[in-house]
């Protein structure tokens, strides 16, 4: 079976079971409890969503819609190209960076480094999150993508 | 070196008062001196203007006269000290706190430049005293891990992603904030709230909490032994240099909160982010090979946190003050 | 300075080849011994490694060498000349040239932090040190101005204000480009065109062109007549960091045009704005009381130009060379 | 006679007769000839427009376009609020320093520290021009205009 495209309707949906079930057990192990604790407290209460934008996408800029709620992904699609994504936290990052992320670039950076960046939305109040995020973010990193079709960009 | 008491005494001694003596020996020591000076007072030297802060011209000038060249410090003793005398756990335990502060000079580093847009002619100054003074803390931990620990690497970013997996994943909590919130700064360089939110994390929390603790315990732990006598002699002098960072800090949101008495809340909001993430860690880190519990680490921060908000007069709302007893003792800085 | 030449020869003379010995004096000299410095063995210095440039670290490593404290200069006798000593004539054609560069190295004090966001991070060290060098001989002129000229003001700000008179009304051709061309950068830290647009303005013309032809003329008039001894040494040590910055910045535009040769269109259409608003003057400035003639002046910026666009292999089609030929000999720096 | 309101019609009226006149005598006498003669030859060829905003007018961002064409200016009128003027260079400045402009706050420094910037256009095709642009500026801020209406704000 080959792998679904990068910001293709099968990889949303892969993405949104990815997110759904979290970080696996392997995955896990290397962390403290109190830090998953704090993980699944901010996922069961997060009624937030996410615009993840991918800004020079051949067609134009599109995003990944995500939206939270009951600790669960209610909500995950390609939106665009075309249009403002409407979401709690706007963010975007550029082709390159999603495909470093992919393949195993560090989410903490990709965050310190700006390489992703909160574009509309509150700030303080989507750090409060930051961990959360960034284990999403490195969930999504792992879901298989094929960026061949994007290659001659 | 010749004093060895314990990397905590002072902890537990509390405030100590200062002679003008130690003050000008502070002052005035060269590099080569900073050997000789004892980290306990540095770290009381920060505070010791912190109730009637310099302006911003006399924390220019005392730049000039404190400013060091990283090139001076020779690691060789270092090296021996750290292959040859301490063991394995002190290693671990010192790599975890340590990287974080690698990482975390870098990234204050990079992040100030926006700062000095909206600021006034004279706070220029000052912060291109601090620029310069972030870059060469960068390069300082540079060489360490380079020539002590041993990490190869072509330029700096090679050695920063080698010690990398040294860093906490909760790092992303206090630095990545400010890398957001340098990013509003930058859009918007005269918005004074924004630039309240930026000042708070950088100099208040990074710089006032996580950096002084850190100092602290890696260099009580080098004073106490015996060891490392270039990283101690270096990173004493970035103490030095941080009392001006503080001090110019605190100044900044003292001035910023007397004159419009609203920026308390921005101060407010933005720890009250800082405190809740401040209150998970992800990994263990081990202490005790450097002489120190996790809780003497945790009383450290309280302390440090404390004395700042107290001298600067920003008071804490009770659910801020209930975050602050939840701080979990997890080091970095810049 | 026992020597006491004229301030045009070295112009007529052309290129001077600098002995090793000259060389380590020039690189090695403390505050107090650049009185001894031939200005135009500076300037000659500034070429020196401009064939194969220094990479930025060496520059930095330089910096933490050559770097001096503002505060050190005496101003007495500079005031005794400028009062006693000196014609009203040549104070008048000396605030001419000199208010330029006041205002001048207070605008790219302020306007190079912007540059240091996309910058590589070897290349950051270099930047955090001119930050920090322009905001120093920010306090030079500002010392000059207060403590010898005799202007009044509380603050850095007011004493630009009253040295703004002096200021020419085509100061804000380089110098407001190289403000909205930094708000470019603010905007795009990362485009590199515009990063090459600003570097030309910034590097290759206000430092590499305009700031040296400044400093050639005050300091080989002080030279001569033996005049301004604290001005002579701070402003010939601003020419030793001078020579930092501008092969830093020509090493920025030689690396960005070999890495996209495509780029030297965005050199070619700075410099073509930059030569058209160059060939404008708005008050004639009166050379002679200080030695020179208006030709001489233009001489010298060309020379200037050329050098460092030979040098570094840049080559201008035949407009911007015709466009050359008609500077007007105005002056300022930063 | 009262000064015409800042930001009004009559008040765009007296700027665009001030600008067609250019520089009065007295100015002019303390620059070299060769300043004006640029000025001149800039001025006999300008065919862009400007649209100079004000950031916080009370209304709303207003702008006053000016369009220059065979030596003079052959539109200049208060556009807004609301809409995005079309000009060859869109300039925006905030009511304080179009205020201080008023009050004899000098041009080039207004350039200089940014208290006038432009937001869309070319910058080195507009510095071409920036002699003849910052001497429009002043007059600008000798055509007389009252404030009082803002005063409030």
């Amino acid at each position: 079976m080959s792998e679904p495209e990068f910001f293709s309707p099968a990889w949303a949906a892969a993405v949104r079971d990815a997110l759904s079930a979290g970080p696996p057990e392997p995955d896990r192990a290397g962390k403290l409890q109190m830090y998953w604790d704090f993980f699944d407290r901010v996922k069961a209460g997060y009624a937030s969503s996410w615009a993840l934008g991918c800004r020079d996408l051949p067609a134009g800029p599109a995003s990944l819609f995500i939206q939270w709620g009951g600790g669960t992904v209610t909500d995950c699609r390609v939106t665009g190209p075309g249009g403002t994504p409407e979401a709690t936290y706007v963010l975007g990052m550029d082709y390159a960076d999603w495909q470093a992320l992919h393949d195993g670039y560090d989410p903490q950076r990709t965050v310190m480094y700006r390489k992703i960046l909160v574009e509309e939305g509150n700030i303080l109040e989507f750090f409060k999150g930051i961990y959360f995020f960034t284990e999403c973010l490195a969930v999504i990193g792992k879901v298989p993508a094929g960026f061949g079709a994007l290659a001659a960009h | 070196m010749t004093e060895r008491k314990s990397p905590t005494a002072v902890l537990h001694e509390g405030p100590r008062a200062l002679s003008d003596q130690q003050v000008r020996q502070i002052e005035g020591a060269a590099l080569k001196e900073v050997l000789d000076v004892d980290i306990d007072d540095v770290i009381e030297y920060v505070h010791k203007d912190m109730r009637s802060l310099p302006d911003y011209t006399t924390l220019y000038r005392k730049y000039l006269k404190q400013r060091w060249d990283v090139y001076d410090l020779d690691f060789a003793q270092d090296k021996i000290d750290w292959t040859e005398k301490m063991t394995e756990p002190e290693r671990q335990s010192f790599l975890a706190i340590a990287s974080g502060f690698h990482h975390g000079e870098r990234q204050v580093e990079i992040e100030l430049p926006v700062f000095m847009i909206g600021a006034g002619e004279e706070e220029k100054l000052h912060i291109s005293a601090q620029i310069e003074d972030e870059a060469r803390h960068t390069v300082f931990f540079d060489r360490f891990y380079r020539e002590v620990v041993g990490l190869q690497g072509g330029d700096i970013m090679a050695i920063l992603d080698a010690s990398f997996p040294w860093v906490s994943e909760t790092f992303v909590g206090p630095f990545g904030l400010l890398a957001y919130q340098a990013d509003e700064v930058r859009r918007n360089p005269y918005d004074e709230r924004a630039r309240v939110r930026y000042g708070t994390t950088y100099f208040l929390w990074i710089e006032g909490v996580l950096a002084l603790s850190v100092m602290k315990v890696t260099l009580s732990y080098a004073r106490w032994r015996g060891f490392l006598p270039a990283y101690y002699t270096g990173f004493t002098a970035t103490c030095r240099d941080e009392s001006r960072h503080v001090q110019g800090g605190m100044k900044y949101l003292q001035d910023a909160v007397r004159k419009d008495p609203t920026m308390i809340r921005e101060i407010h909001e933005t720890l009250r982010t800082i405190l809740m993430l401040a209150g998970v860690a992800s990994r263990e880190v081990i202490y005790e090979p450097l002489g120190w519990t996790q809780d003497e680490v945790r009383m450290l921060m309280f302390q440090q946190l404390g004395r700042k908000l107290n001298d600067v007069g920003i008071t804490l709302p009770p659910d801020l003050q209930a975050m602050v007893s939840s701080v979990q003792p997890v080091l970095a800085g810049g």
